[in-house]
């Protein structure tokens, strides 16, 4: 074991954790024109630290909802979610989190470097580790060689990498993750899911993370998140135990494909119901 | 070959020409009683025609598909107005021109609008072709706008006091030079520069004072409307009155006329940041001034160029208009009305086309800017459609 | 619980009337107002006290700061007039006077509104037309956008009278040759601000209609003039303004001979300073309320295009 | 009817009393005209108006009207109302100034749009330079009122007898503090408010029948302005579409421009002549450059 | 063999097919600030009519840009390219194919429903034909009860499938589909790829689908082509030969494992070349 190894084994010791999201019985409805939409229903979830924690649901479900909400982007109109311990405006306000979202979001007048460097800036951290820090970033992603290029001169992969790096170059221990994967090949894909888990491993980082891949989910996480379709409700939660050094051949073992098998059931279950 | 694929410019420009063979050159002059010209007396307007009206049909079946054949046009375009031109002084057609006179023109006109199509629509990797033609196109059709106000001017004998032609006023310009640059300086240097740096100044930072304090927003808006909203005409015997006859009033003056725009287009500008945006920077957490200057100020520059480019020209208005409300005795505004008063419509005229220079070159600098500044905005994007 | 809730409800009765209007337009606005009045007043001590003192010294009379305040704010003919004079004669010229009377602001006011508009709405098609054609015609772009711009550094004042002389020899008399000059002034915020606007769609959206093959003015109508609603109607706002300017330039080459301008005119004329700033001020009114229309409008519209308020 | 339109070099007041006395007492409607009085103001030329085609008469000051004759508008004046100049320069006497000597160093207002030249043929003759030198005089293009006087931007101002100058009065500066120069004194008087037509129409008969049956009926109007100058007044008010005039003032200036009324409407051949003099010595950059040839005419007059 | 089959059958006769999309040594460069990109090289392609194409290879290897040069929305700066015997941009013209973007370019003041008839207004449908066609679009893609929502008020998944909607509204021969089902969930996209494939075998269509799935692509081509990383470039043509009705189940056979096999090593190998 190296010593990596045994610091995470310290974090995943029970007596440790602490509640990094607490959801209790969170419901969300938007008012529009023609009648309000029930987005989030009773939703209730503690997501602990050190965790990774997968959302699956039909689309349109509420997943994004639910994480723009832990995000502060969204008010709850029922329950009570806090956010270590404090709501998710403060929790906001001390940058307790990095959020990637579904779309790219690039700003248009920026580079590719300077749209990563962007959080680094408003975190007034120094030019040099900025500029640092958006290489390592953009190497990680495999975007390096297009530090200049502007949003609009990438591919759609592309930009939604450049927003991945964009959230991992500042070190927030919770990453809130909104189909990061979604635009990317199984290749990049597979990649970016072993140097996440990597970095989940190393840090010790709190991830909520929206997909649409079962394997990714259950590859990924230490809990996943299936979701019924509008008003989104938990249907069930089922808790994975390989180890936080995982790698890609656990995708062969036959607890892999039994979790597997569970979350398609839910999912299938839940969109059953909507017919 | 259809009719539609015909060249419909070069064919109303070879009927225009022929026609222009048949009717009439000139009228009849009063005292006389005779007609004044014919185009048989004159080979060199003759030859124009006829080129007119050979070139004209050959390029309605071949059409003008490059650049050379747009040169030719024009090249053809070039020797009927200079034939034109001395029809009117040389021969005396001056303010008796006819109605084949006219069709000639017209005849040059749908000429030089097919041959400056075809420049303007060229395409070209090598930059500095590009720029050339993106250069000659408005310059020709500058120069073809002056011919036809010299033509018709004369043509008509419209009297030099209403309208006096280009040509004049062009010589009134090269001869007094010294008087047009002190002009310049008293009301571009002095008044309108120092004004739009202050109305656009304080407009703008008054808008992101009414951005950052909603208290402000929905109390000073609403009056800033009416403030900037006052006749000029009004204003500016108030201000000769506060603040004296030399530039600072018209500087006051355009500071007035250029606050709205500017504070319009400005708070409207810093609203027109996406909302995906704005939930990005406030995961950051980022602070009002943080989000300001990263992506609420970037998103409004393209309205605040808006303003400072409608503003460019405003201010040089307010100038000029504020001197007729007193001024020391030099200045352009003083020297129009002044000239006008002594029927000098000459010199009125060369002072307004120093504005419209000076103007025209203000503008281009602030569009230049512009199109440094937000490259990015679709608007300098899409070229193809 | 239900009863707890009905308790506070009972007890702390909402937001009160104080709190509510400042957090609406009038209480701000009102705030504002009082802040510029005392400005105001205080300006007008100031700046009329040296003639005031002049008059005093003329007069080999002795004065305290008191009575020099309150002439100050009482001359005749003030630099500054006071907001009370100001007001009292915005009352005789308003209200206590029959609005057909030639001594009538709201008389005055009509005539400029009336050719206010009508420049307003012509320059708006007309800009609008423009924007349109530049936008589609390369060669339009090119060749008249320069000069349509050197056509706004043109002082309008100084070819104004040549307008209306060469209208007035063509027959056109009356409303038309002062709308002119409003929409000469007010065409060009539109033009410049719909270039913009009808540029502004997407690519990608602007690539969607290609792939439709949709024509020219199908892609205008269901995509470049949508996107540019907001800069159209930022545009509108300055150009009421302006056509309101425009309408009152114009009154002077036709002999000032009712309207706002010639109100103005006339102030000017014969030191009327309080004329002045009380027809200064109705035109204001006059612009703020027309802005205040086309921001309704722009509410409405937007409103109706599904955008999020 | 004849359709005449006169175009007036200034806004409807007191000074054209006798054109609207004539409109609203049906003295052109006797003569059998039918008459458009277009007022003027600071942003009207009158030559420009009757070259465009917009009057058949004007009314103009004479440095400008030849001014203009020289420039292509071929004005010839067939009958001048006005016999005296109206014209003066009025300084604060707290400034010092006591006569024409102490102009160097000041600040004067002066009309620009045509109405300089009786100021600058003054200067000229007393050899004041007017380029705001340290012998010279600054001049400022003064507005359309005495402002700069009562707020001492400038040491002296023009006026007319009959209008700004009654506006410093009003003002609160009595007569006593004032030391004005009239330019009918100072010998530099030129001829104002004359009536002014297109060469070219001279040679109508008809046109010139027509303005001589116009010139009668003005002068009867003028005539009956002189005698009941209060009606007169009020007639000019009625006129008035602004609605700013007083009644005061306008009845001030109708007893005002009274005395600068001739006997008759017959210009005064002497009085051309001083005026074509002053000009033509109008120093560095002369009003008119040459001798003005039938820039007027008596054959209205004659036929009236 | 019910009378549909037959006709398929007859469509699917050798001698029948002609080149909907033919495409020669096409290449594309795009001139940026910093340099040229290449974006593609040297791309030999034939699309015959009924073909279903699937485009896979890495993010940013230039699939966007081909599928773009096809609908000439790009012009490709070197080798021939043909529509239906026809320039694309007289195929364009002709209103040849219907596109569905990588991102849902939905216009933000239209309704849902007036998005998807926005194509049908343009091409001067009545009415009620237009409400017709947009219900059943809408509701091929489960979005019937959102007709008179606005775009932002709907998730992602939801917007992605309001665009394939839109491009399935009007009946076009060709359709050009840019990861279409990247944001849905594995139950939609199993259904949306069913109803796909039935369109498809009903139909006669032509489709150029680009999925970074590689059993997505297995399971609805009859065609598959592997890109390199850019400059883009063909590195394998693998042809199906499953029948146009073919069902889920078919992903269980060895063939297709054996496919989605080679497709796999083909990807990872352009991926190699780039490292
Ligand atoms: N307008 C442009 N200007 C410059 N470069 C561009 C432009 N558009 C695309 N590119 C470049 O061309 C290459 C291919 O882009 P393309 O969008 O075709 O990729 P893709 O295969 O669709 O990728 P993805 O799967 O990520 O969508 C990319 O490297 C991109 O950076
Ligand atoms: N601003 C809004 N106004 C009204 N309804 C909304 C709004 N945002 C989301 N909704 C509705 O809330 C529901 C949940 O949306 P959400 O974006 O959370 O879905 P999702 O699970 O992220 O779906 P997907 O996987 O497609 O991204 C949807 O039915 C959507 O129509
Ligand atoms: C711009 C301007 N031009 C001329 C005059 C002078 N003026 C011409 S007629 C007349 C009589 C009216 O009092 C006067 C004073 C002026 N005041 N303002
Ligand atoms: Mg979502
Ligand atoms: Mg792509």
């Amino acid at each position: 074991m190296t010593l990596k190894q045994v610091v995470n084994n310290v974090a995943e010791m029970p007596a440790s954790k602490k509640a990094v999201v607490d959801i209790k019985k969170l419901s969300l409805t938007f008012q529009t024109a023609d009648g309000p939409v029930y987005a989030l229903s009773d939703v209730d979830l503690t997501i602990e630290e050190g965790d990774f924690v997968s959302f699956i649901g039909p689309s349109g479900c509420g997943k994004t909802t639910l994480l723009r909400v832990i995000a502060d982007l969204e008010q709850a109109t029922g329950g009570e979610i806090s956010i270590n311990g404090v709501t998710p405006h403060e929790a906001r306000e001390k940058r307790a989190y990095g959020y990637v979202f579904q779309a790219p979001a690039l700003l248009p007048w920026r580079s590719i470097e300077r749209n990563v460097t962007l959080p680094l800036e408003i975190m007034e951290i120094s030019k040099e580790e900025r500029v640092k820090r958006a290489q390592e970033a953009l190497k990680l992603v495999e975007l390096n060689g297009f530090e200049k290029k502007f949003p609009w001169q990438l591919s759609g992969g592309m930009q939604q990498r450049a927003s991945i790096a964009r959230a991992l170059s500042f070190d927030a221990d919770l990453l809130l993750m909104d189909e990061p994967f979604g635009a990317l090949d199984e290749i990049v894909r597979d990649h970016l899911n072993e140097q996440l888990l990597k970095l989940w491993a190393r840090t010790n980082k709190t991830v909520a993370f929206v997909t649409h891949s079962i394997p990714e989910a259950v590859y990924l996480s230490s809990k996943i998140v299936v979701m019924s379709p509008r008003p989104g409700r938990i249907i069930d939660v089922i808790e994975t135990d390989f180890p936080k050094d995982r790698t890609l051949d656990i995708r062969e073992t036959p607890e892999f494909l039994e979790i597997a098998h569970r979350v398609r059931e839910g999912l299938r279950a839940g969109h059953s119901n909507d017919e | 070959m259809t009719w539609t694929k015909l060249d419909k410019f070069c064919l109303v420009a070879a009927i225009a020409a022929l026609l222009a063979l048949i009717f009439p050159l000139a009228g009849v002059d009063g005292d006389t009683g005779k007609q004044v010209a014919f185009v048989g007396d004159i080979p060199g307007l003759a030859v124009a025609m006829a080129l007119c009206v050979i070139a004209g049909s050959a390029f309605t079946w071949l059409g003008v598909g490059s650049v050379t054949a747009g040169m030719v046009i024009l090249a053809i375009a070039v020797f009927g107005c200079w034939q034109a031109i001395s029809v009117l002084y040389d021969y005396g057609v001056a303010g008796y021109a006819g109605p084949g006179f006219w069709l000639f023109i017209l005849s040059l006109w749908a000429f030089v609008w097919r041959g400056i199509d075809v420049i303007a629509n060229f395409h070209s990797l090598d930059r500095t072709k590009q720029h050339l033609a993106n250069f000659v196109v408005p310059v020709a059709f500058g120069v073809w706008l002056l011919f036809v106000w010299e033509v018709v001017v004369s043509g008509f004998g419209v009297p030099q006091v209403l309208l006096p032609p280009p040509s004049m006023i062009g010589e009134r310009f090269v001869n007094s030079t010294d008087i047009l640059a002190a002009d310049f300086h008293q009301t571009f240097v002095k008044a309108v520069l120092s004004g739009y740096v202050m109305g656009c100044g304080s407009a703008f930072i008054v808008a992101i004072a009414v951005d950052r304090v909603p208290f402000l927003k929905r109390g000073l808006l609403p009056l800033g409307n009416m403030v900037s909203a006052l006749p000029i005409i009004g204003v500016a015997p108030i201000m000769v009155m506060w603040f004296g006859f030399d530039w600072q009033s018209k500087a006051a003056v355009i500071v007035i006329m250029t606050f709205f725009p500017m504070l319009v287009n400005t708070v409207t500008g810093l609203n027109a940041a996406g909302k995906l945006e704005k939930d990005l920077m406030a995961t950051y957490a980022s602070g009002y001034w943080s989000t300001l200057f990263r992506l609420r100020l970037p998103a409004a520059m393209p309205f605040v160029f808006n303003a400072l480019k409608i503003n460019s020209t405003l201010a040089l208005i307010g100038a000029i208009v504020a001197e007729f409300f007193g001024t020391p005795i030099v200045g352009m505004g003083f020297r129009i009305s002044t000239e006008v008063g002594r029927m000098n419509i000459d010199m009125v005229w060369a002072e307004i086309a120093l504005a419209a220079l000076a103007g025209t070159a203000f503008y281009g600098a602030v569009a230049y800017i512009e199109r440094k500044a937000t490259s990015w905005h679709p608007s300098f994007r899409v070229r193809r459609h | 619980m239900t009863s707890n809730t009905a308790a506070m409800t009972g007890s702390v009765r909402g937001p009160s009337t104080w709190t509510r209007m400042m957090s609406g337009q009038t209480g701000p606005v009102c705030v504002v107002l009082i802040a510029l009045l005392v400005l105001w007043y205080v300006g007008a001590v100031f700046m009329n006290a040296p003639t005031q003192i002049d008059r005093y010294n003329r007069a080999d009379q002795s004065w305290t700061t008191g009575q020099l305040i309150e002439d100050t704010l009482a001359q005749d003919r003030p630099i500054l007039p006071a907001p009370h004079q100001v007001a009292v004669e915005m009352y005789h010229s308003i209200f206590a006077i029959k609005i057909t009377s030639k001594r009538s602001l709201v008389y005055h006011s009509w005539v400029t509104l009336s050719s206010t508009l009508l420049g307003f709405g012509i320059g708006t098609l007309l800009g609008v037309l423009l924007a349109v054609g530049i936008v589609h015609v390369m060669t339009l772009e090119k060749s008249l956008m320069p000069w349509v711009i050197s056509s706004q550094t043109i002082p309008i004042l100084a070819i104004a009278p040549m307008i209306i002389v060469v209208l007035g020899a063509i027959g056109i008399k009356g409303l038309v040759p002062k709308a002119v000059i409003s929409t000469y002034l007010c065409f060009f915020p539109v033009t410049i601000s719909m270039v913009k606007g009808l540029r502004s769609p997407q690519v990608i959206q602007l690539d969607l209609m290609r792939t439709y093959n949709a024509s020219k003015w199908q892609t205008f109508w269901q995509l470049r003039l949508p996107s540019a609603m907001p800069y159209l109607f930022a545009s509108l706002k300055v150009a009421i303004a302006i056509s309101l300017v425009g309408a009152i330039v114009g009154e002077l080459p036709t002999g000032a001979q009712a309207g706002l301008g010639a109100r103005l005119l006339a102030g000017s004329y014969y030191g009327q300073t309080i004329q002045i700033w009380s027809a200064l001020l109705t035109a204001a009114f006059v612009a703020a309320i027309l802005v205040v229309i086309v921001g309704w409008c722009e509410r409405r519209v937007l409103a109706r295009m599904g955008v999020k308020s | 009817a004849d359709e005449v339109t006169l175009q007036l070099k200034w806004v409807t007041q007191a000074q054209f009393a006798g054109y609207y006395v004539a409109l609203d007492k049906g003295f052109y409607e006797e003569a059998d005209l039918d008459v458009t009085i277009n007022p003027g103001g600071p942003d009207v030329a009158p030559p420009q108006v009757i070259a465009g085609g917009g009057a058949d008469v004007i009314i103009d000051w004479m440095p400008s009207a030849l001014a203009s004759r020289e420039k292509g508008v071929p004005l010839v004046n067939i009958a001048q109302p006005f016999a005296k100049s109206g014209m003066m320069l009025t300084c604060l006497k707290e400034t010092g100034i006591e006569s024409p000597d102490d102009f160097p160093g000041r600040t004067l207002g002066v009309w620009f749009f045509g109405n300089e030249y009786p100021f600058l043929s003054w200067m000229s003759k007393l050899g004041i330079p007017t380029d705001g030198g340290e012998n010279g005089v600054t001049v400022l293009k003064q507005g359309f009122n005495v402002d700069p006087l009562i707020q001492k931007q400038a040491d002296c101002v023009s006026t007319m007898t009959y209008n700004e100058y009654w506006q410093v009065i009003d003002a609160g500066i009595p007569a006593d503090d004032l030391k004005v120069f009239k330019y009918e004194d100072q010998g530099v008087a030129t001829l104002e408010d004359g009536l002014y037509v297109l060469e070219d129409n001279l040679s109508d008969p008809a046109f010139v029948d027509k303005m001589s049956r116009f010139v009668a009926a003005s002068m009867k109007g003028w005539n009956w302005a002189k005698e009941n100058p209060e009606d007169a007044a009020m007639i000019v008010l009625d006129n008035d579409m602004t609605g700013a005039q007083t009644e005061k003032h306008q009845v001030r200036m109708m007893t005002e421009i009274a005395k600068l009324l001739g006997d008759s409407a017959v210009l005064d051949e002497a009085a051309y002549q001083r005026t074509v003099d002053s000009l033509l010595s109008g120093g560095s950059d002369p009003v008119i450059t040459k001798e003005p040839e039938g820039a007027w005419t008596h054959a209205v007059t004659d036929k009236m």
